[in-house]
């Protein structure tokens, strides 16, 4: 369960870019965030996994209040969380294989349960042929299967994912948006931000639009779009 | 800390130092070249110290005794030069050699005095040690009250200059060798620092992945370890070679007997020993330190 | 004009990322490539501008061969050509302004020139406002669109675009194509990649489909796909 | 290349070390302290030097006139001594001063000797210095042939062994300051690439949107020289103000006249000089080779 309670974010360069934030997020919803390019999207699932702090408001993750939490805690919440960063933000030294496994030795998971875990992940974003290749090695799409493989790597209770389908053709886009409705089938909480209208206008889920850092609006299987 | 992860851990330290090739290179030929240099000064620093040492142990003190004194008693004052606890040797030079040694040092002038055997004028004469040269002046003074001393000779000048720069020269050593170990501790901490500022982006990749800080430390700490105790082998290597060639050129091929160095075999051992600790501490210092400021993600 | 006989591209980890490109794209064109990720699309883009070596086969840019060119000519050929990059690549260290300016320094534009054509783009971007911000100040969208107005602002005879809508809304999305037709229209030569099957479909314009490294199709007017 | 780009390389030159904030204090005070080290062990070096330079210069010759000889052919003699081209002094002692002499350097046993001026055993003398010390074997093999001269005493052993001293000193100096140059240019080139290379991409990015690998370069050249000229004030200033206070200390207030230190006034333009010139070359110098590596996009 995510909630927000009158969440404000000013960066220190003075961009306001969220403005009274009141939102809640129930345990195994599927939610889209859409809104348009600068709205605050990033910035409002940015502070669910506490790469940024609220400037003002109060965030309560599985009724952790994680705006209050102490420097050595945050690991925790964060393993509780699997994110697709939009920006991917891979392990440059390390491959694909590494980059992925490295999200369970995070968890001091045994050498055994990690092996077959990765390639299984890898399998299913199609990469299991680029176990050896360095991101720099990658297409702009391969790289972002792999944030994604890493994401779900531990089975987390929570997935965060950035626009995950940015760099992806069609039909891989669908592969992963399949994914992605078969673990929260199975109770797992999953947050998204995309631009991709067909998506959301075709696997209905709940909509929250952001424009100009305020939820613009709060739907129900809504359709895509913001304004108004 | 679970046992495969501490394992993790250490396998990860030491590939760091493969993947980012050229950058470990750089920082350990630095770490290699500092303590290079830090080395030669504290050999340098350790041979000026025990020269200073053996010129100092050459200051002695000439007793002369008086004219006409019975044989027993010069023989009882010998005891009593003895006695010093702050003594370490006597030597007693009976006026006739005295007399010889005169005469030697004016070599083809020494017929000049062939007529002061007869009635010679010189003392008979004790050369007196201290143990620690410093006493010299104090042991001295004593010996001069005792009975059937004429006067006592002790270069009082001489000695007073000669301490003075024996002095400035350790003290000039001291200051040079702690000078560049702080130094040599600061360029090979910035070098470290420098080449993990590079991967701060790692750094906080890592921590949004979830990693615990300590968790991301660990593999720093070995690579850290790793590169100031690998830079130091070359040094190492390279001075205590040099070393001995030096003690070799110096000792059998130059003669330069006056020029006594300090043995190989201790002084090694205390090297390698320190050089590899400074490099290895530093290395873990300067690695933890940069790694420090990017942990706040 | 660009022109692409028997073109193979082997990467140094083995990879087969192109096999056999033979292409020809007239001045004032508007081209869009499609095809799976990994199929290949940007490492057909990278070797028009040379960012990479063909391994086999001719490139000619403007009657140029291009995989012969000495060192020295490179930057000659790199500045008649826009590049929107996948990844962007902004100077991490300029500001927006910095950034898209230092194009035209590059071409020793006088100041004059500069600010007023650098600030006409950023205009048309809708990036006025971020003037000072850094890349790593903006959203993912924002720092597409500065690539954008970077490949826009010496007005080159040719512009190479790598899904430059990947982070885009819809609606940004379709401004940012209505820019592109108009400089097609006045006579710019348009690559773009592209996985947005919206845009290909509805502003017809002729489709390269490459799939393993090889052109599935190329149609004149054509649909969004490239399964045979 | 037009002007207005030269102005705009200065400025995004001098702008990259404060946008590198950091990584260009690390690298600049690397640059000063190895340079400051550079400096003191010059400064040493050239002390040294100087003061085997005077060491030396007591070196002389002792020219000793047959017995007898007419004072007119004496003065002849102190002529042709003059007239060596190597010869820089030529002072003449009567043998009656040597006497003199003689007497007073044995203290209150002067009066030994009081039977020795009715029949001076000594001769005439004079003392003869040559411009280059290490002339005087030469010089003194050539008086001894002349007419009159009854011998010549310059020490043959000890100028031997104090030549051997000082030379040895002089190329350990040597040594010394070309094996420290050297690490100095590699430690300042080390940090310099360190910076640089964080900034790989940057310099990709740059020549994939149509730079030039001398438009890249221009702004490298200038921070390169910027980083290493200032980089070198703070030793600059440093090493010319402990200087000062070193000489004050030594000759006023410890009186230490035997150490006779080099004046400050010509020493301190070309120490600054010389650092200044080091640090902003390999600046320089490191920052293009580092370049170099990444233009090749
Ligand atoms: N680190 C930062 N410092 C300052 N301002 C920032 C920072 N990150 C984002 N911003 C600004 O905050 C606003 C919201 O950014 P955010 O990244 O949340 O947008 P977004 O909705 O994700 O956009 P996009 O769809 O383009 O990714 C933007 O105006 C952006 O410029
Ligand atoms: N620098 C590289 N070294 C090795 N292999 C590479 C490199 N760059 C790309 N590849 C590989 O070449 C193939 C084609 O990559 P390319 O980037 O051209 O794909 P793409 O069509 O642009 O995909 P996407 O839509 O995901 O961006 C991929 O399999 C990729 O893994
Ligand atoms: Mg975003
Ligand atoms: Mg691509």
């Amino acid at each position: 369960m995510i909630e927000m309670l009158d969440v404000w974010k000013t960066y220190p360069n003075g961009t306001n870019a969220l403005e009274g934030i009141n939102v809640k997020i129930e345990k195994g919803e599927f939610v889209y965030v859409v809104g348009p390019s600068g709205a605050g999207k990033s910035t409002f699932i940015k502070l669910m996994y506490r790469e940024e702090k609220p400037t003002k408001g109060t965030i309560l993750l599985n009724g952790f209040n994680i705006s209050k939490l102490k420097e050595r805690q945050i690991p925790k919440v964060r393993r509780s969380i699997g994110v697709v960063f939009q920006d991917y933000k891979l392990l440059p030294k390390m491959n694909v294989y590494e980059n992925v496994a490295f999200a369970m030795e995070v968890v001091e998971a045994t050498k055994k349960q990690t092996k077959p875990r990765v390639l299984e992940m890898l399998e299913l974003v199609k990469l299991k042929n680029k176990l050896r290749s360095y991101p720099s090695e990658l297409s702009g799409g391969e790289q972002q299967r792999v944030s994604i493989a890493r994401a779900l790597v531990n089975s987390p209770g929570t997935i965060i994912a950035d626009e995950p389908t940015g760099n992806l053709d069609p039909e891989t886009s669908w592969e992963i948006m399949r994914i992605f409705e078969e673990i929260n089938l199975r109770g797992t909480t999953v947050v998204m931000a995309t631009h991709n209208r067909e998506i959301v206008n075709t696997l209905r889920k709940r909509v929250i639009a952001i424009e100009g850092g305020r939820i613009a609006r709060d739907q129900q299987r809504g359709e895509y779009g913001y304004e108004g | 800390m679970k046992v495969r992860t501490m394992g993790r851990h250490l396998r990860e330290g030491s590939r760091n130092i493969t993947r980012n090739g050229w950058m470990s290179f750089a920082s350990m030929s630095s770490v290699a070249i500092t303590l290079f240099i830090l080395g030669v000064f504290l050999l340098l620093a350790l041979n000026v110290n025990h020269i200073a040492n053996v010129v100092e142990r050459q200051v002695e003190i000439r007793v002369f005794v008086k004219q006409g004194v019975e044989k027993v008693e010069v023989d009882k004052l010998a005891e009593k030069l003895k006695d010093f606890s702050q003594v370490e040797s006597v030597t007693f030079i009976p006026k006739e050699e005295g007399l010889e040694n005169f005469k030697k040092s004016f070599g083809d002038k020494a017929y000049w005095f062939e007529g002061l055997e007869k009635e010679n004028p010189l003392s008979d004469e004790f050369v007196v040690k201290t143990k620690d040269p410093v006493e010299t002046e104090m042991v001295a003074e004593r010996i001069k009250n005792l009975p059937y001393v004429e006067s006592v000779n002790y270069a009082k000048d001489m000695i007073k200059k000669l301490f003075t720069i024996t002095t400035m020269i350790r003290n000039v050593g001291i200051g040079f060798i702690v000078a560049l170990a702080f130094t040599a501790m600061f360029l090979i901490a910035n070098t470290i620092k420098l080449t993990i500022v590079a991967r701060r982006r790692e750094i906080e990749i890592m921590k949004l992945v979830g990693a615990t800080n300590s968790f991301i430390r660990w593999p720093f700490f070995i690579e850290g370890l790793l590169m100031g105790g690998l830079g130091s082998v070359v040094p190492i290597l390279l001075l205590l070679l040099g070393y001995r060639y030096l003690i070799d050129l110096v000792q059998v091929d130059l003669n330069l007997y006056f020029l006594d160095l300090l043995p190989l075999n201790p002084l090694a051992w205390q090297l390698s020993v320190l050089l590899m600790g400074i490099g290895a501490f530093i290395g873990v210092w300067g690695s933890m330190m940069s790694v420090r400021r990017f942990l706040k993600v």
